[in-house]
């Protein structure tokens, strides 16, 4: 049996060790106690790390599961580390991205009347890339697909939620 | 100024007239018609090498301008109705307004990438440094998924199979020469086709008596325009 | 200038991003201090977190530069968590997999007529993947490149050998 600062430090450490969404099932599952006292110890662990002003880390809740991640105050900090090629996206594919970042579910014919031009491979791309993923159909003649961002779209851009995107009616 | 223009530097149709109204400080609620579609249609004849698929939607956007602007020009004889009475400009005005908002979006995530904004990071993980992924699979989906495809392939297989060893050129040419020295009158050339079943015995039927020509072992014969042609063993001189 | 908590964090936030370690003139340069005053706190930042018992991670010294990684207590735990998402392989990838395996080897013509879809990309995606090689050049008009599985492709599916996948002709 855990006690209740080494289930924290237990938490860290998955936290740490996937670079992304950890689930409440399955922090659970590898944590081996009880929902409710994890989800007690989380938000614990969050006030802390926010209280804490010599960590640069902070825990975030995304889609019902938690991850780790940096804090904003520390963008520019990291920006100057080198990416290990990481890959820079074209304008086009960017341009995608944003219109299914705003408009999603968003259908292929959809993002082609926005740009003005074919846009199939872009989405394939952005496919492949997992930046967007599929998300059903849409109730409509031919039942075309709908496309949606994902968790890395997230990642990439370093946002902790869709709603932290500019505001479309500003611009 | 002759200058070639790079199409492909535009990301699009309406990019080049956002471009083009920029660059002459023009208004997109007020767009001279006339005076962008002259200059989009030169822009698209300066233009040299271009991809296709790409230079189609710029062809369908120069076919809507010129339809705008000659609905600009036409005068309106007719009481118009309160719809049709509304600027034909309204829709493309309402399409770049939404294309630009997004490409100022789209300006707005690179700035997140590059950490211009306050962002947060999230770790790299290992998968993404070193490029390794682990894939799963198993046989029996790989078999599965090939039988899948051949239970549907003889309807494609019919329709996309290539011309294989099984057309033989020398052999058609023996049995044209053979043909041809049975029947003393020689042959009309639609006789040679006779029987044959698919396109591919038909070419190699062809290619075989093109080559039995070249060769100067058969001649063919056309007495008047759009008649018979007749087909006969050269009788050698 | 940072303050020396905010260099903490910051410093923080650089291992944790890097998932690797990160060599000491890197980290002077993206925090722009000099390197005594940099050491000086990662040997403070080392004792902290040593002595922190809620956290699950430690900073590790290692070749002249520095590593976040997690505390040896909690391996057992990690190891409950599931290996870095395992991929499956999309449906039109194992098609195309299945016909490089069973008819190898083959020309993207042949694929393509098998499968009655341009295949150029999904080809160019299972070769950047290893799981299909380039096997010579075929005897006919142009010379198509051929295709064959790798071992890396048996490893995958869990084959010791060509001979073990399922035989066509019992079907």
């Amino acid at each position: 049996m855990l006690m209740r600062d080494q289930i924290k430090a237990a938490v860290e450490a998955v936290l740490f060790v996937r670079a992304g969404r950890v689930g409440m099932d399955e922090l659970v599952e590898i944590l081996d106690i009880p929902l409710l006292e994890l989800k007690e110890i989380l938000l614990e662990m969050i006030l802390e790390y926010n209280n804490n002003i010599r960590s640069g880390l902070q825990i975030v809740e995304l889609n019902g599961g938690y991850l780790l991640c940096t804090r904003p105050a520390y963008s520019d900090i990291l920006a100057r580390m080198e990416k290990p090629q990481k890959k820079r996206l074209s304008a086009a594919a960017l341009d995608t991205l944003a219109i299914v970042a705003y408009r999603q579910p968003v259908t292929r014919l959809e993002i082609e009347q926005i740009r003005g031009v074919k846009s199939d491979r872009i989405v394939n791309t952005l496919l492949e890339k997992g930046l967007i993923q599929e998300a059903g159909h849409k109730a409509v003649l031919g039942k075309p697909i709908l496309y949606a961002t994902t968790e890395e779209f997230l990642k990439v851009f370093g946002l902790t939620s869709l709603k932290e995107l500019p505001d479309l009616e500003e611009l | 100024m002759n200058y070639v223009v790079d199409l492909e530097s535009f990301h699009g149709p309406l990019d080049l007239l956002l471009y083009l109204l920029e660059e002459q400080q023009l208004e997109i609620y007020d767009i001279p018609i006339a005076t962008i579609t002259d200059q989009y249609m030169e822009y698209l004849r300066q233009t040299g090498e271009f991809n296709l698929e790409q230079m189609g939607d710029f062809l369908i956007m120069a076919t809507y301008l010129l339809n705008l602007k000659s609905r600009m020009l036409l005068p309106s004889r007719v009481e118009l109705s309160e719809e049709e009475d509304s600027d034909p400009r309204a829709e493309l005005v309402q399409r770049l307004l939404d294309y630009k908002k997004y490409k100022k979006l789209a300006e707005c995530l690179l700035s997140y990438q590059n950490g211009d904004f306050p962002r947060v990071f999230f770790r790299d993980s290992e998968d993404e440094i070193s490029g390794i992924e682990e894939l799963v699979g198993d046989a029996a989906q790989l078999w599965r998924s090939f039988q899948v495809l051949l239970r549907d392939l003889p309807e494609q297989e019919e329709k996309f199979r290539l011309p294989q060893g099984d057309v033989n050129i020398s052999e058609k040419m023996e049995e044209i020469v053979e043909r041809l020295e049975q029947g003393k009158a020689g042959l009309v050339l639609q006789d040679l086709f006779q029987g044959v079943i698919s396109l591919r015995e038909a070419l190699a039927f062809f290619l075989a008596l093109l080559e039995l020509i070249r060769l100067q072992r058969v001649e063919a014969i056309q007495e008047q325009s759009f008649g018979e042609i007749k087909i006969r063993l050269q009788v050698a001189v």
